[in-house]
């Protein structure tokens, strides 16, 4: 297989950021909202190549942590519209007396965007632990993770007077002060969703490259051989996964922000899975071929949607069947020619 | 405390593996001093392996306690029993096939094994000293730096003893080192071997007769997981019931 | 006092479901160590050829012909899955979750643009209707023959496995596929009739799901995931264990059920399970295997 | 060689994907040329698509009669379709195509509430218009929205008050778990407890759900009069199968269905639900030859055993309502068109004569209908005069008004 010349290897994450840049001034105003909501999504993608590519754990469940980002920062815009005591109106019409005291510090956007932050990551690292520690894995552990979104997609709904239920929450109009209406604010987001994405970029390649990297692969390719060096696999793993769940709360709550909407149906087991699938087409081991595959995944759904709808179910099996089976490091594996 | 615990290392004391009826090891016991050579051998299934799984903690026995350096070891899970200064070599060879000789060996000579000490990059000079040692050892400097998975059979069964070492483990177990190397890898394992010194305690596991003499050291013979015999190697060659158990007679 | 012994009847019930839905997850799951995200997609196809049959048998004799059309007909799918697809992707087990995952979606948008995406109807025969009243508890007829399909299904594997030559072949790749090719079995084929027989039952399954529920191109979805967490609390392919799982998990379902909403009892069966590996993380009954990696 | 040019292909697909999108809007304007772009937005995929297509094809029936009669003000309708996938977010993103990319003059779908509350900040936004065909929990009162379907005192109220005047004094609330269901029984349960009556029990699926053995449990031992259901979809089958193996038929227990039109009735299998009461603004039994020409059109265009249900009329008369309204407004400015529909006045519809209140909701009859071993509802009774549309319920959210 002749070597792939290395100037386009090295290349791509460049050439990926040049076209990002000249998005804003290209793009009308729906199409970058557009993209910015699938960069929001190439977020999470990447924190499944450290999960999945680098620690060998398949999650099929990063829909929850997507979700309790994203309810974070919409529980806040609700309100932040609101003066001071009153309930948003969906909790008015669900019957109910009082905001639920779990509510009320999500008045702060502070508070909410640690809440973001901070609470899938610790419900990740919880969650993790609890299964690794006592040694479950592989097949295991992903057939956990799908029951967790299931369960968690189907409590958000049940509560529907706190939560919003089957409708979510939608109907916000300012982040901090900004309108969400104006084009202003969006091309502000596309901007800090874009410095996120980078930033994401740059801090996991180090990551993975670093001797943490090394130890994960290690623990991904053998865990016992891990233990005879003297390491517990463990601690390894749960950091992966609190990562990619901390990502993947950022990406629900720049989502949220694009979309306007969070609603269960970006939580349940099929959208948690259809995660997957974008890493797994751009190359699990492959930064920027996650990203590439967020992207073209994405725009590939909203383009065959809108054109022959019955269709999209055809190709979104065919891509889990023979991206899978045919291309296991996917577009990065052509790019880079051999397996990671 | 008496001189003779004092420099007491390990004592497998009345330790029993049952593998769902099937005893690996029936109340074995044994007890190994500090600077010891000591060999074990015995025909296939007498438990062997099995013993060295037991002291790693690989497996749990049902009954019986494992005490090393005076702590009671067996309930422990492997990392820490590593950290404690035990390590093993496996029959077939645990090293990482997509990492270099070099970071290999760089894991196993980790202080601080903790995750968070493992964000740098690189090896810490500290390590970098024990790395360069066991690779001059085993002779692979020249192969430091491609990937351990591409190494022949014999040169990984040197990269792992290298790896044990460069752990610098108080107590070595060493499983069928020689399996599947020539004569003369096999003499340069035993020199080796003697050239480890008085601070380090090595316990093998074998049954290729030329190897064991070699070593020169005491031997314990082992039959369907119990205590058969032990003395030198001259002796146990003689004893009747050994020959009986090796050429399988009922003993 | 009867509401609590109704609830117990229909955890059994529901346990028998659990049970006929995930037995063939489990019997593939403990061979190959693999599993078919498709699996619900045969109990889907079971409920398509029991309407298929009931048409071309109407009347009372048609569900119990509709068995073993339903049996052959998922089993046939399944082994073209299993040689198509699964066999070459056996050293990858998370990789075969994924791609066995878009045969799901195929099979369903497939059964939607065949059958219609409204589903078809299944009517259970006149001497299924109605139900028995004992000791306060009424026990319906249908759910008594699920139950009953179920025990004949499991005293049907447990014969297969423990008497016939298959069964100790495949009793013996179960244990150790290494040492059972060294010793001249044909893993790969053993492999497929494991597979077409797991496929079989959830095809049967299929017919008996639609005795008490819809047939719908996503019917497999509602059961697929309670079947998982049996496979995974079952342990590592044991029939035995996956059978004590479906009864504990079937049960905690129904009687929570008495307690919260139905919505909140998912939610704590999740919690239950993932607390249970806790305390025994190799399932119910455990299998030592002394494999380095396994 | 080969692979080079693969790969090379695959990083100019990303960069192309990238561009592309921004070409790819650019349908034709609102008014410009002879053509006049309108939006058809339901879910062809997902759980939703199996009610949502019907609507969509009504819809379209609507859109090709009136462009074979002459188009609206001279020019022909372009109908824009797109897939909402039954998730919120992608109606919300599709609805903002259509209104900024593609330019339509209006928008005819939505189906749940979710889906609805997803799309009414876009609308709002963006100052357009949406023709909403499907009954409701109410509670909402938007200028961007035309409300066709039926406000709970159009539908669940009804409903109610033919079950007290049959002698119903207990009730078992059964629904699947998500807004219109809990909305709904929360005002059914202040109505029942006013007028003197019991709810026995409340109990909640979620969608999609199979099991109901602890709902059936709670229910025999509870022994309500009537069950009023407002669960979607599969679980309807699923709960009518399970109460007929415990022997608790619709003959034994009535139950009195808001969900459940002549579609899923023909897709249960009627004989499981004969005997079992619906409520809804149209039966496609109503007398009229409006209804049977509507139906003789639908079937010759999308098979000759397809069931006409409540939502598609709806559907199919939004698109009419536009039309007359726009013709009224002489423009197809949104903010125009909303006015002239609401002092339309009567029009003529499959159901008879309806018209759009003030609050630009639509005032229609109620009827309750009881399913026939044939599929077909057979009319027991029906609310006289037209009901004026309350999006607000006195009782539930007192002092609440929706003025436009």
């Amino acid at each position: 297989m002749p070597e792939v010349p290395a100037i386009l290897r090295r290349g791509l994450p460049w050439l990926l950021l040049a076209l990002a840049a000249a998005a804003p001034a290209a793009l009308s105003g729906y199409d970058l909202n557009l993209l910015a909501r699938f960069m929001a999504m190439a977020i999470l993608a990447l924190g499944l190549v450290l999960v999945w590519g680098h620690g060998g754990i398949l999650s099929l469940g990063q829909g929850v942590f997507f979700g309790l980002g994203g309810y974070a920062i919409a529980m806040h815009m609700k309100l932040a519209d609101l003066p001071a005591g009153e309930m948003p109106d969906f909790m008015v019409w669900s019957g109910r007396e009082a905001l639920p005291l779990w509510w009320a510090p999500f008045g702060s956007a502070t508070f909410a965007i640690a809440a973001a932050i901070l609470v899938p990551t610790l419900v990740a690292a919880l969650f993790a632990w609890a299964v690794f520690h006592r040694r479950v894995g592989g097949t295991y552990f992903a057939l956990i993770t799908q029951a967790l979104a299931l369960a968690f997609a189907t409590l958000i709904i049940s509560q529907q007077d706190a939560t919003g239920g089957f409708n979510g929450l939608t109907d916000f109009y300012s982040i901090l002060g900004f309108g969400l209406a104006s084009p202003r604010t969006g091309v502000g987001l596309y901007w800090l969703t874009l410095a996120i994405l980078c930033a994401a970029f740059v801090g996991l390649r180090w990551l993975t490259a670093s001797r943490f990297g090394m130890l994960l692969r290690a623990a991904r390719d053998g865990e016992n051989r891990v233990r005879f060096l003297g390491y517990s696999p463990v601690p390894f793993k749960v950091v992966a996964f609190a990562i990619g769940a901390l990502l993947a709360g950022i990406a629900g709550a720049l989502f949220t922000l694009h979309a306007g909407v969070v609603s269960p149906a970006l939580i349940g087991v099929v959208p948690s899975i259809e995660m997957v699938i974008w890493v797994a087409v751009g190359g699990r081991y492959s930064l920027a071929g996650a990203i590439v595959g967020a992207l073209a995944v994405n725009l590939a759904r909203d383009a065959v949607s809108s054109a022959f709808p019955e269709l999209w179910l055809y190709c979104m099996g065919a891509l889990f069947i023979l991206v899978v089976t045919l291309m296991p490091n996917g577009l990065a594996g052509l790019l880079k020619g051999r397996a990671a | 405390m008496s001189e003779a615990v004092a420099d007491l290392l390990l004592a497998v004391d009345g330790v029993t593996v049952d593998y769902s009826g099937f005893k690996a090891l029936d109340g074995f016991s044994l007890t190994l001093n500090r600077g010891d050579r000591r060999v074990v051998i015995g025909p296939n299934g007498a438990g062997k392996s099995t013993l060295c799984d037991t002291i790693i903690g690989r497996v749990r026995p049902s009954e019986g306690r494992v005490i090393f350096r005076g702590e009671e070891i067996q309930a422990l899970p492997e990392q820490a029993i590593v950290a404690r200064g035990i390590c093993r070599k496996f029959q077939a060879p645990g090293v990482l096939p997509t990492l270099s000789v070099r970071d290999n060996l760089a894991l196993a000579a980790r202080r601080d094994r903790r995750w968070w000490k493992a964000l740098g990059t690189g090896i810490p000079p500290a390590e970098r000293a024990a790395v360069d040692e066991a690779l001059e050892t085993v002779g692979l400097t020249a192969r430091a730096d491609v990937p351990a998975g591409t190494l022949a059979h014999g040169e990984k069964q040197w990269l792992e003893i290298a790896m044990v070492l460069a752990t610098r483990a108080e107590l070595i177990l060493l499983d069928e080192p020689t399996a599947g190397m020539g004569p003369a890898e096999t003499s340069r394992t035993a020199d080796l071997i003697h050239s480890l010194g008085p601070h380090r305690t090595v316990l093998v596991i074998d049954h290729d007769m030329s190897f064991v003499e070699q070593l020169g050291a005491p031997v314990t013979v082992m039959h369907q997981g119990r205590f058969l015999k032990q003395g030198s190697i001259a002796e146990v060659r003689a004893d009747a019931q050994v020959a009986a158990v090796y050429l399988g007679h009922a003993a | 006092m009867d509401l609590f012994l109704n609830q117990l009847f229909n955890g059994v019930s529901l346990a028998s479901l659990y049970l006929l839905a995930s037995l063939g997850l489990a019997l593939s799951f403990g061979l190959m160590r693999v599993i078919n995200m498709a699996h619900g997609e045969m109990l889907m196809l079971g409920g398509y050829l029991a309407w298929a049959t009931l048409l071309v048998v109407p009347g009372a004799a048609g569900i119990l012909i509709a068995m073993p059309v339903a049996f052959v007909g998922a089993a046939a799918m399944g082994g073209v899955i299993q040689t198509v697809l699964i066999r070459r992707l056996s050293a990858r087990p998370l990789d075969t979750l994924l791609a066995t995952w878009g045969v799901s979606l195929v099979l369903q948008q497939a059964a939607r643009d065949l059958f219609g995406a409204v589903g078809v109807e299944v009517r259970a025969p006149a001497w299924l209707e109605g139900s028995v009243e004992l000791a306060g508890v009424v026990i319906p007829t249908a759910r008594l023959f699920i139950i009953g399909v179920a025990v004949a299904v499991l005293g049907g594997l447990a014969l297969i496995l423990l008497k016939t030559r298959i069964g100790l072949l495949v009793r013996a790749v179960n244990q150790d596929r290494m040492m059972a090719s060294a010793t001249g079995i044909a893993v790969g084929r053993v492999d497929l009739a494991v597979f077409c027989l797991g496929s079989g039952v959830a095809g049967l399954a299929g017919v008996m799901l639609a005795l008490l529920g819809p047939v719908t191109p996503s019917v497999g979805q509602a059961y697929i995931i309670p079947a998982f967490l049996v496979v995974v609390m079952g342990g590592l392919g044991s029939i035995t264990g996956t059978t004590a799982a479906a009864v504990i998990l079937g049960v905690f379902a129904a009687l929570a059920q008495l307690f919260v909403d139905v919505s909140v009892s998912q939610m704590l069966l999740l919690v239950f399970v993932v607390l249970f590996i806790q305390f025994r993380p190799q399932g119910v009954v455990a299998v030592r295997t002394r494999q380095l990696d396994a | 060689m080969i692979r080079n040019k693969l790969l090379l292909l695959a990083t100019s697909v990303a960069a192309a994907a990238l561009s592309a999108c921004s070409g790819e809007g650019g349908g034709g304007a609102a008014g410009s040329g002879d053509t006049v772009a309108v939006g058809v937005l339901q879910s062809l995929t997902g759980t939703m698509a199996i009610s949502e297509i019907t609507v969509k094809n009504a819809e379209m029936l609507a859109i090709e009669e009136i462009n074979a009669a002459g188009g609206v003000l001279g020019k022909k309708l372009n109908a824009v379709v797109e897939d909402g996938a039954s998730d919120p977010s992608t109606f919300a993103q599709k609805a903002s195509k259509l209104i900024e990319s593609d330019k339509v003059a209006t928008v005819f779908g939505g189906w749940t509430s979710a889906s609805r509350k997803a799309m009414l900040p876009v609308f709002e936004r963006t100052k357009n218009l949406l023709w909403y065909p499907v009954q409701f929990e109410g509670n909402e009162c938007s200028p961007n929205i035309m409300y066709s379907g039926a406000q709970p005192n159009q539908q669940a109220l009804p409903a109610l008050e033919w079950a007290a005047a049959q002698g119903y004094k207990t009730y078992f609330l059964i629904g699947s778990d998500y807004v219109y269901p809990r909305t709904a029984n929360l005002i059914l349960k202040k109505h029942i407890e006013k007028g003197g009556m019991q709810v026995l029990g409340e109990s909640y699926v979620p969608l999609g759900g199979t099991d109901f053995s602890g709902v059936i449990a709670k229910l025999r031992q509870a022994k309500p009069a009537i069950v009023i259901n407002t669960l979607n979809g599969d679980s309807n089958v699923a709960f009518f199968k399970q109460l007929a193996a415990a022997g608790l038929g619709p003959k034994v227990l009535p139950v009195m269905s808001f969900s459940i039109g002549e579609q899923e009735a023909q897709a249960m299998g009627a004989q499981l639900v004969e005997g079992s009461y619906a409520a809804w603004n149209y039966f496609q039994s109503l007398p009229g030859d409006a209804n049977a020409k509507f139906i003789a059109a639908y079937r010759k265009k999308f098979g000759a055993d397809a069931a006409i249900t409540d939502p598609m009329v709806h559907g199919y008369l939004d698109v009419y309502a536009w039309k007359a309204a726009v013709e009224k407004a002489k423009s197809f400015e949104p903010d125009a068109v909303r006015k002239a529909a609401a002092s339309l006045g009567g029009f003529p519809t499959p159901m008879g004569t309806v018209s759009f209140a003030a609050n630009q909701s639509l005032v229609q009859k109620a009827y309750i209908g009881r399913l026939k071993a044939d599929g077909q509802f057979e009319i027991v009774s029906d609310s006289g005069a037209d009901i004026p549309p309350q999006p607000y319920d006195a009782l539930a959210f007192p002092g609440k008004t929706c003025t436009l």
